[in-house]
């Protein structure tokens, strides 16, 4: 814990209200009390992008189906719907525990410890952030979803396929492919040039009529980059925090510091904040 | 305080109720853009066409109206805001490039445009401008030379106008996004609508620009098959008994062949209808072409295109004793063979009614 | 580089915490060597207080000579403006020998003075200025919490200004789309000539600017919390150090919701997303933008600024209570009813953001939640207004001049307030909004009593950080000027937006409804002039008196309870030699049991009542 | 600290484990039971749909709090510490109601021009059509 230095006149044994001065009422030095400040600031900007998604996804028709769109794992396997993500909230979690696990040894001045601790938990932020670029690559690369654009659409009605994968009409006795209304697809590119499959409505008010597959709402594949981004970039900034500590820790500075280990103590903060955020990431834009 | 609150609220609700679906309510569309505004009257149908602003071309489409949807064919846009007195007007805000705002500071109506968020305005103009102006006359602040410089000029009172105005920066132009309002009586604002030409009908129809170009709208289909039966009845109930040849007009070929164009099908079946009315008419179809080209191959395409709408009219039920038909050739021309004009005439289907001859 | 190598030290030492360091130097304070560390990078809270009250007064003018040259323009069109071409260049343009303003550069002034005169004058300005000041001194600490943070704080605003300055400069101009930024007229180079690399600027300069408002906020509500002196409980803080905390939570959690809409604004710029943006067709072109919403950023921008509104009043309101009992030599009426208002005032502007947005096409259901919000905040307003009269009512009143800025204060919030009170009716709204009756408004309320607030604490407090007081004279000649100017600028300002003149007009000539009003913009433009030019002789008497004004003879020349004039004349970094004092009492014992007044560091005497 | 404290300590923080990651578990089962992975057909119920949401929101809320007691000490902090931090967060309720509401209200105004468009409409021949003579009345 932090040594508890208060002002420099004498102070008498207090008896009176916690509100009162020439104490610390919130019983924390001030480095951590300004570090849960300044992550309550910061968790009003990620409440302003959440609360903006939330608005841009209920003022959309219709909104691409996450355990659809999130379904790849590394390897080529598709079909496993929120697999991998969960994966990252793992690491993420077992990161935070590393990192709670090293505050208690930082606690028991134990350098080692603390040392040993950190370094697992800069390895899962690492990984972390490892698994966010692949995904990153896959989104951008595999299924070309940018800022702008968005391929991944949901059907409003049902229908039939009159083309295959391909954009070529079936050939004569091919079975056709069916679909039903909020199921989602991905459209594809094909030699640089997107193909949007023609189908044919089944159900109801304009059953009959033909249509071609359309890009899903383009907020989404904004939102996704810039919200994960803005996350990962929290998680990025905390490995390097982490590695400049770490490196702190180890060489001994803090050994000699009357507040010990605060700094693993403050970082540990910002580490669980970024965890915290995910919580919320992973529920609005895997979950729900 | 608050009797302000409550009140205030109240009012509120009042006016940015939006009308019912069945309310009777004059609809207009006011587009906003850097730096004017552009007016937008549904026409007799009363409905407002579609609009995607990927199709907005300047000076052919400034609005992006699409033209399939026929219920753009009849509207126009509005140089002034007319609005007869005492009907609701429901102002559908709409904007092109940035956020401008729909201002009529006479009325207390206003309103952001926001592009992509189409808003609205509802209300009710309850004085004429002509009015204003009469309870402007006796103001002593409105007499006087509208323009100082020119002693010819209207009185001031005499040239107020109701403004339109944008209230929200949308930049360098701001300041200057007038237009004037004109509220007049319920029959002034008829003349003025019978005034307006139709966009479309005016500046599209039948263009490089009409998507619809060489097909036939609803509307022209009704006009036609009006003006087909008036012949026809005419016709049929005239004194005359000589035979009577009458145009097929709206029949078209594909060039060169006898293969009937989608269009011709409106009339055709009017005439089928005609022949089911009057059972016992019989008729003679009779091709005609252009001098171009051979004239064998003319004789023989305007025996076979006379052939076809037979065959059309054979198809549709009609008895094959009561028609018979026949090909000209280029031999007899309506007008001169030496214009396009005068070709394009040439080029035609009659038919003739026996109006001796009844079966 | 010595002074680099002893910074790292300190801050190392900060990590200690600092008290044994004032323990062990406070005698001559070892980090006062040069000048450098001790004026430029200084961390002691008095300098940086007197480095953001001088930066924003640079600011100020700047800022209100901008009004003025978009006055002139407005107020005289058909006048030449040719001889400010040699300042303003290609901005005037001249036809048929007639210069006028360029009707982009007029939005840009327009915009300018509004970002300039909200973020970096009544912003950083007053509540950077006196939050630095007061909070550690009338606290009884040492410094902030995180002296070394709270140095970054102005740093950031320093560079903050230097690029807003910066982008006055470039060819295409400012940014000119209004101080709110709305987009997509913001978002979109096209639509605008300011919208460009001005808009860029603009944006990296504000993003600057809340960094130095979240350093400082974090360190202000920390020290408050935290670093209190012994005695000094909550209760018996003064009303400056309340309003300073409340503002400081403000800021804290309001620009960050800021930040969020103009990371999502550069995105829409930069990376061609479509959060803002929506079926564009400009320039002949259609934009690919779908789905977007320009109205999210209304709600975003002005998340962030309605409590914004109130972190600029709320330290000038704090201020001016305690002048205001200091001057009238009363204790300040109902202190727990003003510190319960300011609390209510400040969770209160959290939920009434969409006021400002009636008619931009929001959910006219969700008005009314709005509408009730808002105008509940006239009842804490009205209690202040009533706690202020009541303080003043039956006090050995001195009508110096902080005093007459305090009265002044009082006058203005209650014009401005009034005001409010129909603003906040959506109904009223529909004729009002975007007129003059809105400028006027919050002009009057956030403006100019922002700014009486700001002079009070500057006239009252200039002995504290000077050893010296302020010529009386030109003071007093600054105070009269001043309220009757602002009147005669902002009164008739009230009947030409009744009458929907809407603001940001260049030119009022295309539309009858609007240009007969052309004597009165002549009559607000004189005023403005006058009142532009009294502000300079304040500029004038406050740099004359740092070095000539009459100086200091006792520690406490008002005769104030508060802990701050308890220190030396000219204190040094630490504020106190020796202890710190012990506080006994709240800050407003003035006329007590015979005595004039009794400093907080008094204990209770025999036989004392009623002491809190 | 004494060492039992500190063993103790451990234990409880690989029990923190085990509960974020059951909870997680739990929550990505719920989200693909309401989307119809695991029965088929399930989401053509909305309120299937709508409990499970509300599950997950529930879980995930609960998923922060213990994040913010348990790992970042929130527990072992003062009231007033306590109340600091996590009251302001309160202020976002209304602004998550009010956005939500305004979200749904762009959509609606979207659709209501829609809807407007798709009314039938009162008469069907544009004026000035063709040079032929007609009456409205005529043709309708």
């Amino acid at each position: 814990m932090a040594t508890d230095t208060a002002l420099d006149h004498d102070i008498e044994v207090q008896s009176g209200d916690a509100w009162d001065g020439g104490k610390k009422p919130f019983k924390a030095s001030y480095g951590k009390l300004m570090m849960w400040y300044f992550l309550l600031s910061d968790a009003f900007t990620f409440s302003g992008f959440l609360i903006a998604y939330g608005a841009l996804r209920i003022s959309s028709p219709t909104w691409p189906v996450p355990d659809f769109v999130f379904q790849t794992f590394p390897g080529g396997i598709t079909g496993w719907p929120l697999i991998f993500v969960t994966v990252m909230s793992f690491l993420l979690i077992v990161s935070s525990v590393t990192m709670v696990r090293a505050v208690q040894e930082g606690a028991r001045e134990n350098r080692k410890g603390v040392v040993f601790w950190m370094i697992l938990t800069i390895i899962g932020g690492l990984g972390f952030l490892g698994c966010q670029a692949w995904e990153w690559t896959n989104l951008i690369g595999h299924e070309h979803m940018s800022v702008t654009t968005n391929p991944f659409g949901t059907h409003v009605e049902s229908g039939v396929y009159l083309e295959d994968a391909n954009g070529d009409a079936y050939a004569a006795g091919a079975t056709k492919e069916t679909f039903e209304a909020g199921e989602s697809y991905l459209i594809h590119k094909h030699n640089g040039d997107w193909v949007q499959r023609e189908y044919q409505v089944t159900s109801g008010t304009d059953e009959g009529t033909r249509m071609n597959q359309e890009f899903g709402p383009k907020a989404f594949g904004a939102l996704f980059f810039f919200i994960t981004g803005f996350h990962g970039f929290h998680v990025f900034s905390g490995v390097v925090f982490l590695i400049i500590i770490m490196l702190n820790a180890a060489s001994g500075v803090y050994v000699e510091r009357k507040n010990g280990y605060e700094m693993v103590e403050k970082i540990g903060l910002y580490w669980h904040f970024v965890d915290l955020v995910w919580v919320f990431v992973f529920l609005v834009f895997y979950l729900l | 305080m608050t009797f302000l609150v409550v009140k205030g609220l109240v009012v509120w609700n009042e006016v940015m109720a939006d009308v019912g679906i069945d309310e009777e309510v004059i609809e207009i569309e006011a587009t906003g853009y850097q730096f004017a505004w552009d007016i937008r009257y549904p026409g007799p149908d009363n409905r407002l066409g579609e609009k995607d602003y990927t199709l907005i071309q300047l000076g052919i489409n400034p609005l992006g109206q699409n033209w399939e949807d026929p219920q753009n064919h009849d509207d126009f846009i509005a140089d002034q805001i007319y609005l007869p007195v005492g009907r609701k007007v429901r102002v559908r805000i709409t904007a092109k490039d940035v956020l401008h705002n729909f201002y009529l500071p006479h009325f207390r109506v206003k309103m952001d445009a926001v592009p992509g968020l189409p808003s609205y305005f509802v209300f009710t103009p309850t004085v004429t401008t002509e009015d204003f102006r009469a309870r402007l006359r006796d103001n002593a602040n409105w007499q006087g030379l509208s323009d100082p410089e020119d002693p010819e000029s209207l009185q001031k009172w005499e040239a107020f106008d109701y403004e339109l105005a944008c209230a929200e920066l949308c930049g360098k132009g701001h300041y200057s996004m007038r237009k004037i309002v004109k509220i007049v009586s319920e029959d002034e604002y008829n003349a003025w609508l019978e005034q307006q030409n139709s966009y479309y009908m005016s500046q599209i129809r039948n263009t490089d620009n009409d998507p619809l170009k060489g097909q036939f709208l609803e509307s022209d289909i009704k006009v036609n098959e009006k003006k087909f039966f008036e012949e026809f009845d005419n016709a049929m109930s005239s004194a005359d008994t000589d035979d009577i040849v009458l145009p097929l007009r709206n029949i078209n070929f594909e060039t060169g062949s006898a293969n009937l164009t989608n269009n011709s099908q409106y009339e055709l079946n009017n005439l089928v209808t005609a022949l089911t009315k009057y059972k016992d008419v019989s008729i003679e179809l009779n091709g005609h072409t252009d001098n171009v080209g051979d004239s064998g191959v003319n004789q023989q395409l305007s025996e076979s295109r006379a052939s076809t709408v037979l065959n059309y009219l054979i198809d549709r039920g009609v008895s094959s004793s009561r028609l018979s038909s026949r090909g000209y050739g280029d031999r007899m021309p309506l007008e001169t063979n030496d214009t396009e004009e005068g070709r394009m005439k040439n080029k035609r289907i009659e038919f003739k009614i026996f109006k001796k001859q009844t079966i | 580089m010595a002074e680099v190598l002893e910074y790292n030290e300190d801050v190392l030492i900060k990590e200690q915490g600092y008290d044994d360091h004032f323990h062990d130097h406070h005698h001559g304070d070892k980090f006062r060597s040069g000048f450098i560390s001790h004026y430029i990078f200084s961390m002691d809270h008095k300098i940086i207080a007197k480095q953001f009250l001088i930066t924003g007064m640079i600011w100020a003018i700047i800022g209100a000579a901008m009004s003025i040259v978009f006055r002139m323009q407005l107020g005289f069109p058909e006048d030449s403006m040719t001889w400010i071409k040699p300042l303003l260049g290609k901005w005037i343009v001249v036809e048929n020998g007639i210069g006028t303003l360029a009707p982009e550069f007029y939005y840009a002034l327009v915009t300018m003075h509004g970002t300039i005169l909200v973020f970096f004058v009544l912003t950083a300005g007053l509540s950077g200025t006196f939050s630095n000041l007061l909070i550690p001194l009338q606290l009884g600490a040492r410094d902030m919490a995180s002296p070394f943070m709270n140095m970054l704080s102005y740093w950031f605003f320093f560079m903050a200004g230097i690029v807003m300055f910066y982008s006055l400069f470039i060819s295409t101009g400012p940014f000119a789309g209004g101080w709110t930024a709305y987009p997509p007229l913001s978002a979109l180079p096209q639509a605008s000539q300011g919208s460009g690399a001005g808009m860029t600027l603009w944006l990296v300069s504000l993003t600057l600017f809340v960094v130095s408002v979240l350093l400082g906020g974090i360190n202000y509500i920390t020290t408050v919390l935290n670093l209190r002196t012994k005695g000094m409980s909550l209760w018996r803080m003064p009303l400056t150090i309340w309003a300073f905390f409340v503002t400081a939570i403000l800021g804290l959690l309001s620009f960050p919701v800021l930040v969020s809409g103009f990371l999502m604004l550069m995105c829409d710029r930069g990376l061609g997303t479509s959060f803002f943006l929506s079926e564009i067709f400009v320039n002949g072109e259609a934009l690919p933008n779908v789905g977007g919403s320009p109205i999210l950023y209304q709600h975003l921008f002005w998340f962030l600024g309605h409590p914004e509104v109130y972190i600029i009043i709320l330290p000038a309101m704090g201020l001016v209570s305690e002048v205001l009992s200091v001057h009238a030599r009363k204790p300040i009426f109902g202190y727990k009813a003003m510190v319960y208002s300011i609390l209510a005032i400040g969770f209160l502007s959290f939920i009434v953001w969409a006021h400002h947005m009636f008619m931009s096409g929001v959910n006219p259901m969700i008005s009314n939640f709005f509408v009730v919000f808002t105008l509940i905040i006239a009842v804490p307003s009205a209690v202040k207004v009533f706690n202020w009269i009541t303080t003043l009512y039956g006090g050995n009143i001195r009508l110096n001049t902080p005093m007459l800025f305090a009265i002044g204060f009082v006058s203005m919030f209650i014009s401005g307030g009034l005001t409010g009170i129909f603003l906040g009716n959506s109904a009223i709204d529909i004729q009002m909004h975007d007129t003059y009756f809105v400028v006027a408004h919050f002009h009057i309320v956030m403006g100019v009593a922002a700014f009486f607030g700001m002079f009070a604490g500057i006239y009252h407090w200039f002995p504290k950080m000077y050893g010296r007081f302020m010529n009386e004279t030109l003071g007093k000649i600054h105070f009269w000027f001043t309220i009757v100017g602002a009147y005669a600028i902002f009164w008739p300002m009230h009947y030409i937006g009744m009458a929907g003149v809407p603001r940001r007009y260049y030119s009022f000539d295309s539309f009858d409804a609007f240009n007969d009003f052309a004597l009165m913009n002549k009559f607000i433009t004189i005023a403005a002039i006058i009142v532009f030019a009294v502000q300079i002789l304040f500029v004038i008497n406050f740099f004359y008196s740092i070095w000539y004004g009459k100086k200091m003879k006792t520690k406490n020349p008002w005769g104030a309870t508060t802990l701050e004039w308890t220190t030396d004349i000219k204190p040094g970094h630490g504020n106190w030699e020796g202890n710190l004092p012990t506080v006994h009492r709240w800050a407003y014992d003035y006329g007590k049991d015979g005595h004039d007044f009794i400093p907080q560091y008094v204990p209770a005497q025999e036989g004392e009542k009623d002491v809190h | 600290m004494a060492h039992e404290n500190h063993e103790k300590a451990i234990k409880q923080v690989y029990i923190g484990l085990g509960i974020l990651a059951v909870i997680t578990l739990i929550e990505v089962g719920v989200s693909l039971f309401g989307k119809g992975h695991i029965i088929d057909g399930v989401e053509s119920n909305t309120w299937v749909i709508y409990i499970a949401a509300l599950l997950i929101i529930g879980l995930s809320l609960y998923k922060a709090k213990f994040i913010i007691y348990e790992f970042m000490h929130m527990r072992y902090e003062v009231p007033g510490l306590i109340r600091s931090v996590l009251l302001p967060v309160l202020l976002l309720v209304w602004a998550i109601i009010a956005f939500f509401l305004e979200g749904d209200y762009w959509k609606e105004k979207r659709n209501k021009v829609k809807v407007r468009n798709e009314m039938p409409a009162e008469k069907l021949v544009p004026q000035g059509m063709l040079d032929y003579e007609w009456s409205k009345e005529d043709l309708q």
